[in-house]
């Protein structure tokens, strides 16, 4: 579904991502792991357009993407959430997660929303109800009216989740979701992860902890310093010395 | 959300319908103070989309206000071409230099771009104001008065024109103010990388926000120029900029409500202190000083607060 | 939520202020006071860049105002003024004369002190058939040639400024004449005078430099304006230039006979704002001569009126002014009529005049709606940092 | 040849004194940029508000130039802390909008104007020349000393601002302050305390700019802005946030208008400058001398 080919990116003389390839399956979990700096955020900015790869291509559903500017990837079907959490905090958390309808929106163009055209009324009312059912999925229904500034961090993570979901995606880069979230919250994500992909989207999990990426991925790729230095399934990757070295061996 | 638009219209429509009546009640000075109203907030509205919704800054609103005073005045002066034709022409001048203009100013962020559009505004008042033979100089022009089915329209007209326009304008920043667009907008203002994550183009939206408010800041002008029936181009020098700023801002910005009460209070303010002129300038500062200390989101943004908190 | 609530909150808010009108406007129709008076608009400048000019005209006006009425009015009625700031802005003097009429139905009205909005109330009162009596703008676009004038003016116009220069210039004997200007209408009026009359006075117009407005430096203009070497310098520009004017041709070493059109209030800001020595020699044509007793008589007045001095010329033309009107519905007849009072404006035979040289008398005629003519001018020089008339040879 | 020496060599001189004027109210913006990236468009009125000071002194209270001249820069200084503990600071601390920071600015700018307007009636507010106005004699060649005087002060307050900067401790402190407000209370510097130095020195600054250009024309209390906004053109033409760019913008300015005015009309000499201003905007937004950019803060 999504080919990372040989993608390698400079900034200045610094060349963060080095040949990297990933390969990400329609319908699974596919989890990106390495310790701090290893260049995962980079990757993620590269595939959602933020910037543009030095060498190589992207691709998705056989359509090359990386020269996209960000809203177009979103356009088709790439949702994505952010390590430190970007709500609009201006905004009621319905309203955020409203925003994520944009790429499905076509009835809301300038002519018609000020002319207040009934398609305009209508699709507003849909946008309403999808939203607040991708909160009830997410089980953040009840924080609807509740000023997104306000909420604690772990529900911020739960509301962009939604909101990312919004856009009706194919697939969702998840930005370590689980930092600094404590257990109880770590519980509620994974359930709502694992009911995100009960509904056929795919997932590319970026994670620092193992922990969670260990219970729910079906394939993890391992990163060091800007190279993929490992692939396989969790069990595979966990007896991975490689791995062990260079990343849990940081750990311990 | 639906009944809430309704009750929302019909609020509008009593106001509207009493602003239609009040001819028939009230004397010319206050008429003439509901006209300015009008077409201040018209501009104001505009540019709360700018600022308020989208989060941009700009200072050069006058630069519309100018174009649209000036565009219609000359096409009737020298060419004798009608009103009604002139007016929607300039719009479209706007419209064009607008766009023209969103090259190089949206790039801009913050100050840089208050100072961008500063440049442009002065840049426009100066244009006007430095070739006599065409707009009349800094001595300014007299706007031909209008005249349809050949007899000369009169205050009580230019009354109900400003009022049609301004619900209209009123209507469009609402309609854009609750839907999608409207979403989009804000979502842009606070926070870019976010909303172009959720597939919003960032830069177009920028546009279309500086669009609407350089149109309606250009049709204000146009309606302006046609009331007052004379202007020179210090009505549009800097402190207009400053002044619909301030009435924005004591309004409420990123209100629907906003523009309309700040215009009200800023047109209003001078005529009751007329005994104390020279001290205008410093009530305007005073005013908007505590507005900003006391009252972040203008007075509108407060009295909403109060609602929700009781 | 918030809209909806904040909007029934307003519509309250504004019910209740439109009751509110209603009743105050009901009640301020009520109000007519006994005897009958008449009402006269004054629209005048008292905020904006020419604020102070307001603050100067309106106290002798109401000053006037008082006098007359103390003495019984006008055929036993008094006048009522109706004060309205204009902010020096023209559309808003349209706006406040607007009020004037229809608010206060005024008859007559005077306008205060800028060309532009000058030029407005002039379009204004011609539409509307108001009589003005204006004493402030200089700007030669208020002059009508044919028919009767709705706008009358008590003070002088650009051109008749610059034919009394130029006959002093002559009559000094000097030949090339060096332009300096502003860039808006106040130099551009006289320059374009001059480039069509200077030649009817054996003159020679050799070079013409304009500046913006607060400049900070003017070196280079004057500098193009001295290597054409005029041997006698016209200056029409606002006071706030001439301190830089004045100081450049200082640095450059040049010093030729400079004279302006301006009027003696100009003048005086001139002088105030330029270091005097700068200014030796200097010359302004005048509408007053300050050797006259009833002028200095009118300056105390003002003193004593408003506690602080004003001794150039606002204080005489303004008094003209009003005086002028008083005669004008004296004359007219029918003090309810705008009509007969604009036609009262051209009775006015030798109506003696705080203005113009000894024994002035003033007079309106059709083609010519200002009030001061060459002969009524007089001159000014600045000796010493004072002023001094100047003995012109008759 | 020698005529075109004769006519071009006094436009370069007015080019100089007028940039350095401009480039002295861009340092005074450039003080509060790096302390806090924040523009401040009251800085005209400091200026303004250090001329009235000074003009007072003068005409009211009858004091000597020596006496006035410090006590103007005093009132500007003043006022600038003022303006910071009255609103940028209560602002700053809600996380206010840009615009709203600048509509704050301007309101301190408004009241300035209006309060100085109601005293004076908007009249001019006379300084003469601070040495007569008789111009020097350099081999019979005049020299106008206002005009060098500013050029002198500009240098001086240049250099003195970057010695300030780079080799005092408070000056790192504010430096670091601009660059990285959280890092920097990490390091123990009271952020509040150096943005409100900021404010003070930027006073000084203006207000010595204010009243050294007084003479020159004349100056009312709605000249602040004006200034303020040729100031401003010179950091943005300079380069964002550094002293000496702010400095080259504002002679660059000045030289534009003085070559407009020698070689086109003074009339338009003044329009072009916006017009040059939006094009350097477009073509080069970090300004056409900043050998370093400091980037704008989150807030933009």
């Amino acid at each position: 579904m999504l080919n990372v080919e040989e993608i390698s990116k400079d900034f200045g003389g610094l060349r963060a991502l080095h040949q990297v390839d990933l390969v990400v399956r329609a319908g699974t979990i596919t989890a990106l792991i390495g310790p701090n700096g290893a260049g995962k955020t980079t990757l993620i900015n590269l595939i959602s357009g933020v910037y543009g790869p030095s060498e190589g291509t992207i691709s998705f559903e056989e359509k090359r993407i990386d020269r996209f500017p960000p809203h177009k990837v979103a356009e088709i079907g790439i949702a994505r959430t952010f390590q430190l959490t970007k709500l609009f905090e201006g905004m009621s958390v319905l309203e955020n997660v409203m925003v994520g309808a944009h790429p499905w929106a076509r009835n809301s163009r300038f002519f018609p929303t000020v002319l207040h055209l009934p398609k305009v009324r209508r699709e507003r009312n849909d946008i309403c109800e999808y939203a607040m059912k991708m909160l009830k999925l997410i089980r953040v229904e009840h924080l609807a009216n509740v000023p997104a500034g306000n909420l604690p961090h772990g529900q911020q993570r739960l509301v962009e989740l939604a909101r990312a979901l919004t856009t009706k995606p194919k697939l969702i880069l998840v930005d370590e979701p689980a930092a600094g979230l404590n257990l109880h919250e770590e519980g509620m994500l994974q359930e709502a992860l694992k009911s995100i992909v009960d509904t056929g989207i795919t997932i590319l999990l970026v994670e620092h902890h193992m922990r969670l990426v260990m219970r729910i991925s079906h394939w993890v790729y391992v990163l060091d310093v800007g190279k993929m230095i490992a692939h396989g399934t969790p069990e595979e990757i966990g007896k991975n010395p490689l791995v062990v070295k260079a990343y849990l061996g940081k750990e311990y | 959300m639906v009944s809430r638009v309704k009750r929302d219209f019909i609020v509008l429509f009593v106001v509207l319908g009493m602003a239609a009546v009040l001819p028939l009640m009230v004397r010319e000075i206050y008429l003439y103070l509901v006209r300015l109203i009008g077409i201040y907030a018209i501009m104001a509205l505009g540019l709360n989309i700018f600022m308020g919704y989208c989060g941009q800054v700009n200072i050069g609103v006058a630069g519309f206000f100018c174009i649209g005073a000036y565009i219609p005045t000359v096409l009737q002066g020298k060419l004798g071409w009608h009103y009604l034709i002139a007016f929607p022409i300039s719009a479209f001048v706007s419209l064009l230099v607008g766009w023209g203009m969103s090259w190089p100013l949206l790039r801009l962020r913050g100050h840089s771009m208050a100072i961008g559009t500063i440049a442009f505004a002065m840049a426009v008042y100066l244009l006007f104001e430095r070739f006599p033979t065409i707009t009349g100089g800094s001595d300014g022009t007299v706007v031909p008065a209008m005249t349809l089915f050949d007899q000369t329209m009169g205050n009580i007209f230019y009354y109900y024109l400003i009022l049609v326009f301004f619900a209209v304008a009123f209507l469009i920043c609402y309609f854009l103010a609750n839907s999608q667009i409207g979403l989009a907008l804000r979502a842009v203002r606070d926070n870019e990388e976010a909303a172009a994550a959720m597939g919003v183009d960032i830069n177009h939206y920028k546009r279309l926000a500086w669009l609407v408010n350089g149109v309606l800041a250009s049709i204000a002008g146009s309606l302006y120029a046609q009331q007052a029936g004379f202007i020179n181009p210090d009505t549009f020098a800097l402190s207009t900029n400053v002044l619909v700023l301030v009435m924005l801002c004591v309004g409420g910005p990123g209100t629907i409500l906003g523009p309309v009460v700040g215009a009200a209070i800023m047109t209003i303010l001078p005529y009751l202190l007329v005994k104390i002129q020279q001290y205008t300038l410093l009530m305007q500062g005073l005013v908007l000083f505590a507005v900003l200390r006391f009252l972040p989101d203008g007075v509108v943004g407060a009295i909403s607060k109060r609602f929700r908190s009781t | 939520m918030k809209s909806m609530l904040s909007m029934r909150r307003i519509s309250w808010l504004i019910t209740g202020g439109f009751i509110l009108t209603s009743f105050f406007v009901h009640g301020s129709n009520a109000a007519a006071a006994e005897p009958k008076p008449i009402n006269i608009g004054f629209s005048c400048d008292f905020s904006g860049v020419t604020a102070w000019e307001g603050n100067v005209e309106f106290p002798i006006f109401e000053m006037a105002v008082k006098e007359l009425n103390a003495a019984g009015g006008i055929n036993g009625r008094p006048i009522k003024l109706h004060v309205l700031d204009n902010g020096g802005d023209p559309s808003k003097t349209v706006g406040t004369l607007k009020v004037i009429k229809d608010a206060n139905n005024c008859v007559a009205s005077y306008y205060g002190i800028n060309s532009a909005s000058g030029i407005a109330a002039k379009a204004w009162a011609d539409t509307n058939n108001i009589p003005i009596i204006s004493c402030g703008p200089l700007s030669d676009k208020l002059i009508q040639r044919k028919g009767k004038a709705w706008f009358f003016r008590s003070n002088l116009s650009t051109s008749v400024g610059a034919e009394v220069i130029l006959g002093r210039i002559k009559e000094l004997g000097y030949k090339r004449v060096g332009f300096m200007g502003s860039t808006q209408a106040m130099g551009t009026d006289c320059l374009s005078y001059l480039q069509e009359n200077i030649s009817k006075f054996g003159l020679e117009l050799v070079g013409s430099v304009l500046c913006e407005p607060n400049s900070k430096d003017l070196t280079i203009q004057a500098k193009r304006l001295r290597d054409t070497n005029p041997e006698a310098v016209i200056y029409s520009n606002y006071a706030a230039d001439s301190s830089v004017w004045a100081r450049n041709m200082k640095t450059l070493g040049w010093q030729p006979y400079v004279t302006t059109g301006v009027g003696l209030g100009l003048f005086s800001a001139i002088r105030d704002i330029t270091p005097p020595d700068l200014l030796e020699g200097w010359e302004s044509v005048a509408q007053i001569d300050f050797t006259r007793p009833e002028i200095k008589m009118i300056w105390d007045k003002y003193a004593a009126y408003t506690g602080r001095r004003s001794d150039d010329e606002k204080p005489p033309r303004t008094w003209d002014g009003a005086h002028l009107l008083f005669e004008a519905i004296r004359l007219g007849g029918n003090p309810d009529d705008p009509t007969a009072i604009r036609d009262g404006f051209y009775k006015i035979k030798n109506f003696p005049i705080v203005s113009g040289p000894p024994g002035a008398k003033g007079s309106f005629e059709i083609g010519r709606n200002y009030l001061i003519t060459p002969k009524e001018c007089t001159m000014v020089v600045i000796k010493s940092g004072k002023f001094a008339m100047v003995q012109r040879k008759k | 040849m020698f005529k075109f020496l004769a006519d071009f060599l006094p436009i370069i001189i007015v080019g100089l004194s007028l940039g350095s004027l401009f480039g002295l109210v861009g340092l005074a913006f450039t003080v509060i940029i790096n302390a806090s990236q924040l523009v401040n468009f009251a800085q005209g009125d400091f200026a303004m508000f250090g001329v009235a000071v000074c003009w007072f002194a003068l005409t009211v209270l009858n004091v000597p130039l020596w006496l006035a001249f410090p006590l103007g820069v005093i009132g500007a200084a003043l006022f600038g802390l003022l303006t910071e503990k009255a609103i940028i600071t209560p602002l700053q601390r809600r996380g206010a909008r840009p615009f709203t920071m600048i509509l704050g600015t301007m309101a301190i700018g408004i009241i300035a104007a209006g309060a100085v307007g109601a005293y004076t009636k908007f009249w001019w507010m006379k300084i003469n020349p601070f040495l007569g106005s008789e111009p020097w004699k350099l081999k019979k060649l005049p020299i106008d000393h206002q005009g060098v005087m500013i050029i002198f002060a500009t240098v001086v307050l240049v250099i003195g601002y970057w010695v300030f900067l780079n080799k005092t401790r408070l000056g790192l402190a504010l430096r670091a302050t601009g660059f990285n407000r959280d890092v920097s209370i990490l390091l123990g510097i009271q952020t509040a305390k150096m943005v409100g130095l900021s404010f003070l020195i930027s006073g000084v600054i203006s207000g010595i700019a204010g009243i050294l250009c007084a003479p020159l024309s004349a100056f009312n209390a709605v000249q602040g802005l004006p200034l303020a906004i040729n100031g401003f053109i010179a950091v943005i033409l300079g380069g964002w946030g550094n002293p000496y760019a702010a400095l080259l913008g504002g002679i660059t300015l000045g030289l534009v208008r003085a070559l407009l005015t020698g070689y086109l009309s003074s009339a338009y000499a003044e329009m072009a400058t916006f017009f040059v201003l939006i094009i350097v905007l477009t073509l080069r937004p970090q300004g056409l001398f900043s050998r370093f950019m400091i980037p704008e803060s989150k807030k933009n």
